[in-house]
């Protein structure tokens, strides 16, 4: 008995405190962050939280911005866009939040962005890859990732010199991601003279592919460009290997096609896949290899791109802090449009083009499962192997 | 028969509240629930009286939705048209689809829609130059404030408790119960329970267009898995339908309250209640705490369907008495 | 053409005929009993009638109209009621609910219905039991309130399926006096019953039914005093 | 012809496995009047109990059956004796709340596999996973095949019980009529019990025979839940020959769909086939059968 009453005088007093503190102007700077923390996309969020908190920890370690701690409120989207809305509305107007970031799925980063947009507060998307979510001109909003239309970037430079392939089949899951993803791939592939002999989506989480991959294997495509997430992909890839078929190379969008999961259970059948990739710790980036290690150290798991995006974006957020003329979310967001940054994601500057606005513009990556290893092959002057192309057909491996 | 007071004590509460509640965020919440009023509403009409039990709420409300996205979108009218329109066109979706399913009976009407809500989530999701497929609609909202849509969303679920109770008073309603409760008896008594068994689908179908509407228009963004959801659409129409009260007025009203208020409690760890207490105290225990509770808002759904079936198989407002009978019951022995 | 008649039905479930060429008529304002041991077909012969049951053959003539080609309820409409043998009420509604229900058939706005429906209750007698929950009532009151809710429809031939079945002697002579108030009201009855005592009192005539086929027909004595009948319905030792 | 043989061999293989969650499903149909929605997670808790079996112990996947099985009879014996046969005591307006308990029950299944696995990706790996032998060209997973055979064997085992033993025969009769069976001295309260033990020991099956093949997180079961139910309609209710019919249909359906008018429609098909056979076919395939 007593002690419950202790507990509750504790807890009133420190909500007395608390408030108290709430009154006093110099507490630390509240940035408020978006991420799917529980959910099917929970595994992400937490790898883009944790980089957040590591790369809050070493600028608040350093000073903070301007003698202040930055003071990091995370919300969980669920990884459903209403949910993501009611976290940013609180964000926004209980916790008087100065700036936005995180959003994980296209989807939710997309409805989230508009309500920052409307509050006129700042959102830095890590992730959220769809091209629409910088389309809309919306002048609050910025994008560290390249829109996933430009993932490819590097893949089709080694297409039009190395593989000059004539056709192409393009697979994709039905998510936003992939429908994207797929659209925007097969308007490059059209653009550059190439057939697309099959554009077919499928349910993620399919079991059986074979159906698909019969009818894709007769078209005889030169190569097979896949947007799927891990498991899906390495099903794909298993069951191409099963039918025995062989274009001149499989290709991933990304995301499934990087990770280590795809190559423990693609098993053999994930050699010599090449994939899009963002970001690697090999590149050349100030502190990329040492976040990639302190990751590690830290959270006992391998890190991958988006949580290097994440880890960009804090220090491209904590840089815009120290440059904001004051600190409202107008002022942030004119300190953000000026951005000029180098991060371990590589560099950080928002410009215009094409349709969109306040977009980071990104170098992609080529990448390819070499015996269980993700090497990056392509640009060449970043590449950590050379690459094997043309790929040995299945049965002379 | 008297009319008692208390609905308009409800109704003029709930009209002063967001000038009260002036927090954007509790306002988001009320809305929410208003929205749910109305779907539990809905689906409370053609389950809860009329006993065919609605398994695909979704199906409606995403359609609604997508009514109401795709005018703004590929018409340039205003979504707020989507209103009536998505209530019509749902019900212009309800006519053919009861026709065909309410001359089976059994299992079958529940698991029929929940294959049309099926159905019209992989339609959305693979007819992508009509729907954008999971890219979704963005609609722009209308207002920055919270309160047009506070009563907006109001007079919506007034319309829907309003429309379910006259409906309920009237023959139409007495041969909704007689279908419930007995089917042959209900023909015999020269009862067209086909007709009856659509009507009351049609009226339903109409609430949840509408709310689905709401819905795109307060929400701003749409795509297939969010308003075509299983889970977080359908299932959850049930559950507003049965812990409020199978079959009464009101229930909807307080299911709505209470699963909004569930799925809040567990998202943010009890308004955050959890957190300040890790905060505060320091306990390294507490990070823990937080992240199972909040993951366990599903889980606590499920529990909740259990228990509630088990124990409350009307919902709160129809097993009141026996409610009031246990809390008397336990009182006692501590007086 | 008879107020009411049944001509040549048949009723197939599977391979097996539950009703089989039967074929008989009801005068306006009389009561037909319908006899015959268990199994015989008695009850399909309502639920034909009534159109619960789809005919394989044959046809059904109320007031110069074939009914047996339309749906229960637009059955009910042309004013045939009926009455379940396991009683169906709705069990969750009052007493006065449920019949208010039936009386909605013909009374539009609610307070006519209502109207209707505590007439009927009176005239049946269920009224102290008006605003109990129908799952409450005694057999013998749910029985009635099949009755009270057939009458609300204002049938012109209504058709009672044991309402006798269950009762005591008591309740029996309540029973007969109320069909038999139900006739002088004008309604013309069709009644399946076990209990002699109750046929042989209030039938005009009756129809005698083994095997889903008609074994005999005629006025009461006639029947009962038919050797088929004997041997079918009282077995072979029965003597009347 | 290549196209299409294998289209039809994928599309029988998956039949197969479809057939055996179908089995499961429609019997708990026939013998309960209701339809399972927790059917799908019965069928992912077996997968996490061969997962395990498998990671922990070392143990092969289809070496697992002999405990998952039992396992998940254990479990639907629980469920319906202390979930399910309760209900038929309570006063509930809602005729089908039998059923709203199962979609109770699925959400708590899946919930309590995530926080016992989280939501990670799982999968067993075997040498046998992604191998394959070749009859004319036309290729035939080695797994799927065994995972065909296995169910072809409890298929006709659960042909052998119903039909051959008393408690199989008590199980059809109260199938075709609980009342007339609970006259005759049936237990049907302990029959139901039995059947829902076996439906989950079915689809248990199911389950440890995909594994090896497919992969394994929380929210696998509500696919699986529902294409048993459209196989269930598909067959006839609570028909047993019918399920077989109703799996290979499905299978077949969402193969051929797949290769002919698109991947995006695989489950499209089967939805719209169910919603015709409602239409057309009301009693299902078991019109053409009489068991």
């Amino acid at each position: 008995m007593r002690i419950t009453a202790f507990g509750l005088l504790a807890i009133v007093s420190s909500l007395v405190i608390s408030i108290g503190l709430g009154w006093a102007a110099e507490g630390p700077i509240k940035v408020g962050v978006v991420l799917p923390l529980t959910g099917e996309q929970a595994k992400f969020g937490e790898i883009e939280k944790n980089s957040l908190v590591m790369g809050l920890e070493e600028i608040n370690k350093a000073g903070g911005v301007n003698g202040r701690q930055i003071e990091l409120l995370i919300e969980d989207d669920t990884g459903k866009p209403d949910v993501g809305r009611s976290a940013v509305e609180k964000l926004i107007s209980q916790d008087n939040v100065v700036a936005l970031t995180g959003g994980y799925s296209s989807s939710v980063t997309y409805a989230v962005c508009a309500v920052a947009q409307q509050h006129k507060t700042p959102f830095l998307v890590s992730t959220g890859s769809a091209d629409k979510i910088t389309e809309q001109g919306w002048n609050f909003v910025f994008r560290i990732a390249p829109p996933v239309s430009e993932y490819p970037k590097a893949l089709n430079s080694f297409l039009s010199e190395v593989v000059k392939p004539q056709s192409v089949a393009i697979l994709y899951e039905n998510t936003l991601f992939g429908q994207s993803g797929a659209k925007e791939f097969a308007e490059q592939c059209e653009k550059a003279g190439m057939k697309i002999l099959i554009k077919e989506g499928y349910e993620a989480g399919a079991v059986d592919f074979k159906p698909l991959l019969i009818k894709v294997k007769a078209a005889k495509p030169d190569f097979v460009y896949m947007v799927s997430y891990v498991m899906d992909a390495a099903l794909l890839m298993r069951q191409s290997k099963e039918l025995n078929f062989n274009p001149k190379m499989f290709v991933g969008g990304g995301a499934g096609f990087t990770l280590p999961e795809f190559a423990k259970n693609a098993g053999a059948a994930a050699e010599y896949v090449f994939s899009a990739d963002l970001w690697s710790p090999q590149l050349p980036y100030p502190g990329a290899k040492d976040y990639f290690e302190n990751y590690k150290k830290r959270y006992g798991g391998p890190t991958e791109y988006h949580g290097a995006e994440a880890y960009g974006c804090i220090y491209v957020v904590a840089d815009a802090l120290k440059r904001a003329k004051e600190l409202t979310p107008v002022a942030v967001r004119d300190a953000l449009a000026t951005t000029d940054l180098m991060t371990a994601f590589g560099p950080v500057k928002f410009v215009s083009y094409g349709k969109k606005k306040q977009q980071n513009a990104l170098p992609t990556y080529l990448v390819q499962w070499q015996k269980g290893i993700l090497e990056t092959v392509w640009p060449k002057n970043v590449a950590t192997k050379p690459y094997v192309y043309p790929v040995p057909e299945w049965a002379s491996r | 028969m008297k009319r008692p007071s208390g609905p308009f004590l409800l109704l003029g509460l709930l009209l002063i509240l967001p000038l009260m509640l002036r927090d954007a965020y509790y306002q988001h919440l009320m809305i929410l629930v208003l929205m749910w009023v109305a779907i539990g509403s809905g689906w409370n009409l053609i389950s809860g009286y009329t006993g065919q039990v609605l398994f695909g709420a979704a199906a409606f409300f995403g359609f609604g939705a997508y009514t109401a996205a795709l005018l703004s979108s590929k018409l340039g009218v205003s979504a707020w048209w989507g209103l009536p329109l998505g209530g019509i066109l749902s019900v212009a979706i309800a006519f053919p689809f009861g026709w065909i399913c309410f001359r089976l009976r059994g299992p079958y009407f529940a698991l029929a829609t929940l294959a049309l809500n099926e159905i019209f989530r992989h339609v959305a999701t693979i007819w992508e130059s009509l729907t954008d497929g999971m890219i979704g609609i963005l609609v722009m909202q209308t207002f920055i404030s919270k309160l047009p849509y506070y009563y907006v969303a109001l007079a919506i679920a007034i319309l829907s408790i309003v429309t379910v109770d006259v409906v309920m008073r009237s023959r139409w309603g007495y041969y909704f119960v007689s279908i419930r409760e007995d089917q042959d008896a209900a023909e015999s008594m020269g009862i067209d329970t086909l007709y009856y068994k659509m009507l009351s689908l049609c009226i339903s179908a109409f609430l949840i267009g509408i709310a689905g509407a709401l819905y795109t228009n307060y929400m701003g963004f749409i795509d297939p898995k969010v308003v075509f959801s299983l889970h977080e659409i359908s299932i959850m129409a049930i559950l507003v339908g049965i812990v409020g009260g199978v079959g009464t007025i009101y229930g909807p009203l307080v299911g709505a309250f209470i699963m909004v208020a569930v799925q809040e409690i567990f998202r943010t760890g009890g308004f955050g209640i959890l957190h300040f207490i890790g905060q505060s105290t320091g306990w390294p225990f507490m990070s823990g705490v937080i992240k199972y509770v909040s993951e366990a808002h599903v889980l606590s759904f499920g529990i909740l369907v259990i228990v509630v079936i088990l124990f409350l198989p009307n919902g709160i407002v129809g097993d009141w008495s026996l409610i009031r009978k246990f809390l008397i019951k336990s009182k006692k022995p501590a007086v | 053409m008879a107020f009411f008649e049944v001509q040549g039905i048949v009723k197939f479930f599977g391979g097996l005929a539950a009703v089989n060429g039967v074929s008989f008529e009801v005068k306006e304002g009389e009561i037909c009993g319908l006899i015959g041991p268990n199994g015989s077909g008695k009850t399909t012969i309502f639920n034909l009638i009534n159109g619960y049951f789809p005919l394989t053959k044959g046809e059904i003539q109320f007031q110069d109209e074939k009914i047996s080609e339309l749906k229960t309820h637009q059955i009910c409409q042309r004013g045939v009621g009926r009455t379940f043998q396991v009683v169906k009420p709705l069990k969750r509604m009052t007493v006065l609910d449920n019949v208010i229900a039936s009386a909605f058939l013909r009374h539009h706005p609610r307070s006519d219905a209502i109207k209707l429906a505590e007439e009927t209750i009176e005239f049946c007698g269920l009224t102290h039991y008006k605003d109990k929950i129908a799952k409450s009532l005694p057999i013998a009151s749910r029985k009635r309130l099949e009755i009270t809710r057939a009458l609300a429809t204002q049938p012109k031939l209504i058709l009672l399926d044991e309402t006798a079945a269950g009762l005591n002697p008591h309740e029996l002579e309540e029973a007969i006096t109320l069909i038999k108030k139900i006739r002088d009201s004008g309604i013309t009855i069709i009644i399946v019953e076990h209990i002699m005592k109750v046929i042989m009192t209030i039938s005009d005539h009756i129809v005698a039914i083994n095997h889903g086929m008609v074994i005999a027909k005629g006025t009461p004595a006639g029947v009962v005093s038919n050797p088929e009948v004997i041997k079918a319905y009282f077995g072979e030792d029965y003597r009347a | 012809m290549e196209v299409f043989l294998q289209t039809l061999v994928a599309g029988v293989l998956k039949g197969g496995l479809y057939a055996l969650i179908g089995l499961g499903m429609t019997l708990i149909m026939g013998v309960m009047g209701i339809i399972n929605l927790a059917h799908g997670q019965f069928m992912m808790v077996a997968m996490y109990i061969t997962y395990a079996l498998f990671h922990f112990f070392g143990l092969d996947p289809y070496t697992t059956l002999i405990i998952s099985m039992p396992s998940l009879f254990i479990l639907g014996v629980l469920i319906q004796k202390y979930l399910l046969n309760p209900l038929m005591k309570v006063e509930s307006i809602l005729p089908e709340n039998q059923v709203l308990m199962t979609v109770g029950i699925a959400m708590v299944l899946t919930e309590i596999a995530r926080f016992i696995f989280s939501s990670n990706y799982l999968s067993v790996r075997t040498s046998y996973s992604s191998s394959a032998f070749y009859l004319g060209g036309i290729s035939f997973s080695v797994a799927l095949t065994v995972a065909f055979g296995f169910a072809c064997f409890l298929t006709l085992s659960l042909f052998w019980f119903l039909i051959k033993t008393d408690l199989g025969r008590s199980i059809r009769a109260v199938s075709q009529d609980s009342e007339a069976a609970e006259l005759m001295g049936i237990d049907s309260g302990r029959i139901k019990v039995i059947t829902m033990g076996i439906g989950a020991g079915l689809v248990a099956a199911a389950g440890t025979l995909l594994l090896p093949i497919y992969y394994l997180f929380p929210d696998i079961g509500g696919p699986f839940t529902r294409k048993a139910f459209i196989i269930t309609i598909l067959g006839g209710l609570g028909s047993t020959v019918g399920a077989i019919f109703g799996g290979l249909t499905l299978g077949l359906a969402e193969s051929f769909g797949a290769t002919y008018i698109g991947m995006d429609f695989e489950d499209l098909v089967g939805l719209v086939i169910f919603l015709l056979v409602l239409l057309f076919i009301p009693g299902g395939f078991r019109r053409f059968t009489k068991v």
